[in-house]
């Protein structure tokens, strides 16, 4: 057989066909995590520290156990640091159990302590008010500034890896620092130094779905698991951990999924529910309210930072370092080192630093949000990008082509780029008519670009050929926003059969091996690949059937528009065989049809956006609105662009929402004020203009088609790019996010 | 506490259930009449996912109790096609790509339904401030919005 | 032999070297070796990296091949959303 | 909880009245059930007014006065045919409230009864000199809306007394109302500040106003400072500057998660200034 490895026209890649899962998804018939339940299912409900920091000296669960309504009580005692299978828990897998249920402190407003089981959803809230929980208040820090100073309290002593530098506080517990050249030098060499502080707040992703899930768990350590999330197979391995059982024995499915963004590649409630199940025998549902998702589920990181860029009056950058804290809640994982990598990555700089701190307080363990880290790292620098533009009297987007990186560019994390697609988007912007349109008085236009790296990550698919030559395509990551009409496409164009013939499910942990989460960008790419590669396996088949039933050496077949053809010395000697004429007698020529991948590719291929974005600030009120906004991404090659279009208008309305209104507030109580959508702010349909996209494709070389992820790197400009349209609307650089409008109000007034 | 019966209609099929006072209509809609297309984002009439009309009203169903249902009228998206035959509002929901992970789409199908039977000609600002509490986390509303304001055109030219 | 560049911050680690040569085919040999030369570096590597090749980022693979005469960067492991 | 939906006022005084622990009536139930579901408040007894004949009437009387049922729906104002001629302030500032959805079971009086001095419409009201008819134990009671909210979530109404109609004056020639209020999204937010303005004219003169604040104090404010800046004027520059002074000077906000002190006391002179410019245009016919 002759196969291409690589391919550039496409008969079904490109065009844009309804999604798979439509019907299900307008009519109602979808289930997501929370509609479901079983044969003598009880509810449960989870009871929250109302503190943001105490020692639990006492739980008594003796009432509620009691309660008629009951059927089980659990706390921190319930879970593997007590069980047979794997006693005992290190690592990441010990930071997730202390978050699903504190054991001797609790650590933030909203952290887990106990949890019940009982016959209706009232039933389990209203026992919650009879367990007896006694605290011992203890001082409490939710400021990545206040956090890192030396009196802070300590939330945990020896939680700091091998990174960071002898004298830091105990809360600092990761450290990054990275670069090349010498910044000294190359600010000297500057015709402008500008050097400046900025601050952002942490946001929720804001999923609508709240997190639900459906455990049933028997003392034979055999469970099953439903539930919303972005990886049910690292649902599975971290439950099976924290509840002591063979990951194996718990079979989870995923439901549909009403968003993730990164906050549900963990797990939160499946191992409390699973827990109480255990306890109660029967099937156990947890739903959460939205509070319990703003309070007790990751936000992304809060970040503080200072940047000094120098620039010649030509726009040259002759140096950039940065310094990126993080306050990333109560356990280490705050994506400093991912801000230091993603802030500089999109130039081509000689001399550049970026050191990224992972600092703890008191506030929910963050989770991934896209492009985890890179947004604040993007604003901050970007911000000051503008500054230096402005008083330069320079063209923003000129002095980014001119610094921009490209192929053969040394990257500021270190590699050297391969084939990388900034400059397109950069020139792509300038060309698009939104740069050129004339801007109305009160209004300022900002543009802004970054960086995303994407991943790869373990993934398995198996494609399985039915006799009438429809195939069904199992994949692993959960279809979080038309992934199956990706998946479909590909698989459709190797084999050459329509897309309406090709059944795309998420299968669960039982019936596929491993897959990683769908994040990091990679379903498109990752399952993708994998789905085109099961695909050609089964092609392979294909050819060899056509050639056992011609008599011809299997390497003399190639497979053109869906059919199996003669090639090379035979070619024309036979009339070409279908797919469904091969599948047909496939019983008796060898048996079913198959194709897998199992591996994990790594070629991701990093991508790019540049952002144009004009806004208007009312001068008496401080009140911001987005008039017009275009993303410009690099998206390899977009599979279906209707969908590619929708991640980019999508991240760039979380950006809108990040950098005008949405942010953790906490009172000095430590306890979280907006935990309701009514005041925790996301745009709104009134809020936001169309959102225009212009999908630009430079193949990565590491997929077979050429895809790069699209999800995340669409939520990096726009933070910056917003900043510096405000900031150049209103007169006043703007540093600090959300731009509300109080602040943006007392910036006005500040400079007179 | 004694549970309270309530008998209603919901897309024109008479329904009964016993319900907590506590209870919310979108409770017994989900978890005793077994109609999970209503969605709980919010609990708080904030997201609109749970959106159902109520003798031809656009409600949240979670900012209404159960036993405010008895005698009423209640539709839900589970109500919006006809058969077989999507609404057309469902057919460019789909056409559009207006969804991508499709929790907010029931209720934004609910809510859009009754912009267009109250207001057949919106504009995209009506329509924005119509679904202004329908929140979507996924799309930015550009295909969202798209998608109805062509459903109109269509409507209105079929009719 | 290749060389491997490593993160600034890693120098504390490796007495100040920031390129480190070593014996290795493979991207599990690298790491192998990173740790026989500077075994502080167990410590990091244990925490996650991942390893530029010529550009193409490794997430995690131990099994990809180094070609001879390839850039060779270890990289913080990266996280997405 | 228990759960009423008596057919009387009178019978829904005496269920309260009678009522042990916490008493809650039910109307459009948008703060209610909040309350209930987040367990802030779980009422003993729930009293739904619904049920009792003509609550969600709106009638305009031979005086050219209206009387609105204590049920009447934001939208069901919004879609009266005269009502919003008479006064749009009042209905958009109902319309403010929520969004499609909340406008379909939001009230004027839920509005008022939830005590918030964020309340949209009660500025709006007390702008308008709505009175409302308290109906209790000891019989009926007509009180000004600006006399119900004594403090945050706090209400002059005792047990067993409730709202059981409003009443909005005839407007009368020569006048205009509105209402505007800052909020950082377009929609779906509580008021940061809100500022109601009613007045009436002869010729470009105002000869009477009322002027009222939200958001910037424990209940809502009628400021007569702001209404004597504007009487006598023509509502040229310098009454509007005196207008926005008279508002920040009245207020007393506080810094909380929805705004600071400094920007509502700001911001309340600016919508001060621009509800009544509107104001006035529409008592000049010029918008209506």
């Amino acid at each position: 057989m002759a196969l291409d490895d690589r391919k550039s026209d496409f008969t079904f890649v490109g065009t844009r066909p309804n999604r798979p899962d439509g019907l299900d998804k307008v009519t109602g018939r979808a289930k997501f995590g929370a509609d479901i339940s079983a044969p003598g299912m009880l509810h449960g409900a989870i009871l929250r520290s109302p503190h943001a920091h105490a020692r639990i000296v006492k739980i008594d669960t003796s009432k509620a156990e009691a309660h008629k309504d009951v059927k089980a009580v659990v706390t921190r005692a319930d879970f593997s640091d007590k069980v047979e299978f794997k006693p005992g828990l290190s690592g990441e897998f010990w930071n997730v159990l202390e978050n699903v249920m504190a054991s001797d402190k609790a650590l933030y407003d909203g952290h887990a302590v106990a949890a019940v089981a009982a016959t209706s959803a009232l039933a389990a809230r209203d026992a919650l008010k009879l367990i007896e929980v006694e605290y011992e208040v203890l001082p409490h820090v939710t400021d990545v500034d206040k956090a890192m100073a030396p009196d802070a309290p300590i939330i945990r002593e020896g939680a700091a890896d091998y990174s960071v530098p002898e004298g830091m506080h105990p809360n600092v517990v990761r450290y990054h620092e990275s670069g090349h050249g010498d910044v000294d030098a190359g600010f000297a060499e500057a015709d402008l130094v500008i050097e400046d502080s900025f601050a952002t707040e942490a946001t929720h992703q804001g999923y609508i779905e709240p997190h639900a899930c459906m455990g049933s768990l028997g003392s034979d350590g055999k469970g099953e698991l439903w539930c919303t999330t972005q990886g049910h197979w690292i649902a599975q391995k971290t439950c099976a951990a924290l509840l002591g059982i063979e990951t194996s024995q718990l079979r989870v499915t995923a439901s549909e999924i009403g968003g993730g963004f990164g906050g549900k590649t963990t797990v939160f409630i499946e191992p409390v529910a699973l827990a109480l199940s255990r306890k109660a025998n029967r099937p156990v549902k947890i739903v959460m309210s939205r509070s319990e998702v703003f309070r007790a589920t990751g936000p992304t990181a809060s970040a503080s930072m200072d940047i000094k860029i120098g620039m010649k009056k030509d726009g040259t950058i002759t140096a950039a370092q940065g310094i990126f804290r993080l306050q990333g809640g109560a356990f280490p994982g705050a994506p400093g080192d991912m801000t230091a990598m993603c802030a500089f990555a999109p130039y081509n700089l000689t001399n550049v630093r970026q050191v990224g701190y992972d600092v703890m307080s008191n506030r929910p363990k963050q989770a991934a949000y896209r492009a985890p880290g890179a947004p604040m790292g993007a604003f901050a620098v970007e911000s000051v990008l503008d500054e230096l533009c402005n008083q330069l009297g320079l063209d923003p987007v000129d002095v980014r082509l001119k610094n921009a990186a490209h192929e053969g560019t040394k990257a500021s994390y270190g590699p050297t780029y391969e084939r990388i697609g900034l400059v397109e988007t950069l020139e792509a912007a300038k060309a698009h008519p939104h740069y050129s349109a004339p801007l109305k008085p009160g209004q300022g236009r900002g543009i802004s670009c970054g960086f995303w790296f994407n991943h790869g990550g373990e993934t398995s698919v198996s494609l399985a050929l039915s006799e009438d030559g429809s195939a069904q395509v199992m994949v692993g990551t959960p279809d979080i926003g038309g992934s199956r009409a990706s998946m479909a496409l590909m698989a459709a164009e190797v084999l050459g059969i329509p897309y309406e013939n090709i059944r795309v499910t998420v299968a669960d942990t039982a019936t596929l091996g491993y897959n990683d989460v769908s994040h990091g960008s990679r379903v498109t790419y990752a399952s993708g690949l994998a789905t085109i590669k099961a695909a050609r396996h089964a092609v392979e088949q294909l050819c060899a059937r056509a050639a056992a039933s011609w008599g011809i050496p299997a390497d003399a077949v190639k497979w053109e528009n869906g059919c199996a053809v003669p090639s090379g010395p035979n070619a024309g000697d036979f009339d070409p065989r279908p797919l469904a004429d091969i599948t047909a007698h496939m019983g008796a020529t060898g048996g079913p049809i198959s194709g897998h991948f199992e591996a994990t590719p790594e070629g991701a291929g990093v991508s790019f956006g540049t952002h144009i974005v004009d806004a208007e600030v009312d001068p008496e009120t401080g009140k911001t609105s987005i008039t017009r906004y275009t993303v410009i991404q690099d998206a390899g090659k977009a599979i279906h662009p209707t969908y590619v279009e929708g991640q980019y208008q999508g991240g760039a309305a979380q950006g809108i929402g990040w950098a005008l209104n949405e942010e953790y507030i906490y009172g000095d109580d430590g306890r979280l004020q907006n935990s309701i959508f009514l005041d925790y702010r996301i745009p709104v349909a009134s809020d936001l203009p169309m959102i225009d996209t212009v999908i630009v494709e430079v193949p990565n070389p590491g997929h077979p088609f050429g895809v790069r992820g699209v999800g995340e790197t669409g939520i990096v400009p726009p933070l910056a790019a917003i900043a510096n349209a405000v900031s150049n609307a209103a007169g006043v650089r703007m540093k600090q996010l959300p731009m509300s409008p109080p602040r943006i109000l007392a910036a006005l007034k500040d400079n007179g | 506490m004694s549970k309270l019966h309530v008998s209603t209609t919901v897309n024109g099929d008479t329904v009964e259930y016993l319900c907590d006072p506590r209870e919310t209509l979108l409770d017994c809609l989900r978890d005793k009449l077994n109609l999970t297309g209503a969605k709980e984002g919010c609990g708080t009439g904030d997201c609109g996912a749970c959106s159902v009309t109520v003798d031809g009203r656009l409600v949240c169903s979670c900012l209404m109790l159960g036993v405010e249902a008895e005698g009423k009228q209640i539709e839900t998206v589970e109500g919006i096609a006809d058969g077989d035959i999507l609404h057309p509002l469902q057919k460019k929901m789909i056409e559009y790509a207006a969804l991508q992970c499709g929790i907010c789409t029931p209720g934004v199908l609910v809510a859009a339904k009754s912009l267009l039977e109250k207001n057949p000609n919106p504009t995209e600002e009506e329509t924005r401030y119509w679904l202004a509490g329908n929140l979507c986390r996924c799309t930015g509303y550009d295909k969202i919005i798209r998608a109805v304001m062509d459903t109109a055109a269509e409507m209105r030219e079929a009719s | 032999m290749v060389d491997v560049h490593l993160w600034s911050g890693l120098r504390s680690l490796t007495g100040g070297q920031q390129v480190v040569a070593v014996e290795a085919k493979t991207t599990g040999d690298l790491l192998r070796e990173l740790v026989r030369a500077h075994p502080q570096l167990q410590a990091p590597i244990d925490a996650g990296v991942s390893i530029a090749i010529d550009g193409r980022v490794i997430a995690t693979g131990l099994t990809e091949p180094i070609p001879e005469g390839s850039e060779v960067f270890l990289m913080q492991r990266l996280r997405g959303g | 909880m228990n759960y009423h939906s008596p057919a009387s006022f009178a019978e829904a005084s005496a269920l309260a009245a009678n009522a042990t622990g916490i008493t809650r009536f039910l109307a459009g139930g948008t703060d209610v059930l909040v309350q209930l579901r987040s367990e802030l408040v779980t009422p003993e007894t729930l009293i739904d007014i619904k049920k009792i004949d003509g609550v969600s009437d709106i009638t305009q009387n031979a005086d050219g006065s209206w009387t609105l049922g204590v049920a009447a729906t934001g939208a069901e104002m919004s879609e009266h045919p005269t009502l919003g001629r008479d006064w749009p302030g009042v209905v958009e500032a109902m319309d403010l409230i929520g969004s499609t959805q909340i406008q379909g079971r939001a009230t004027l009086t839920g509005n008022l009864c939830n005590g918030s001095p964020a309340a949209d419409s009660v500025p709006a009201m007390v702008a308008a000199g709505v009175t409302v008819t308290v109906t209790g134990p000891g019989g009926d009671r007509e009180v000004a809306v600006e006399d119900i909210p004594t403090g945050p979530g706090k209400t002059s109404l005792t047990k067993g007394e409730l709202i059981s109609a409003v009443h909005i004056p005839a407007r009368g020639d020569n006048a205009g109302d509105a209402y505007l209020r800052f909020i950082p999204r377009t929609e779906m937010d509580i008021a940061v500040v809100g500022a109601g303005v009613s007045l009436r004219l002869d010729g470009d003169t105002v000869t009477e106003a009322r002027v009222s604040l939200g958001a910037v104090a424990p209940t809502v404010l009628l400021v007569e400072d702001c209404a004597e800046a504007i009487i006598g004027s023509t509502l040229d520059d310098t009454a509007l500057e005196a207008l926005a002074a008279a508002a920040s000077a009245a207020c007393k906000p506080i810094d909380d998660k929805r705004g600071t002190i400094a920007f509502r006391t700001e911001v309340a002179g600016v919508l001060a200034k621009r509800a009544a410019k509107i104001a006035y245009a529409r008592a000049k016919g010029e918008d209506l």
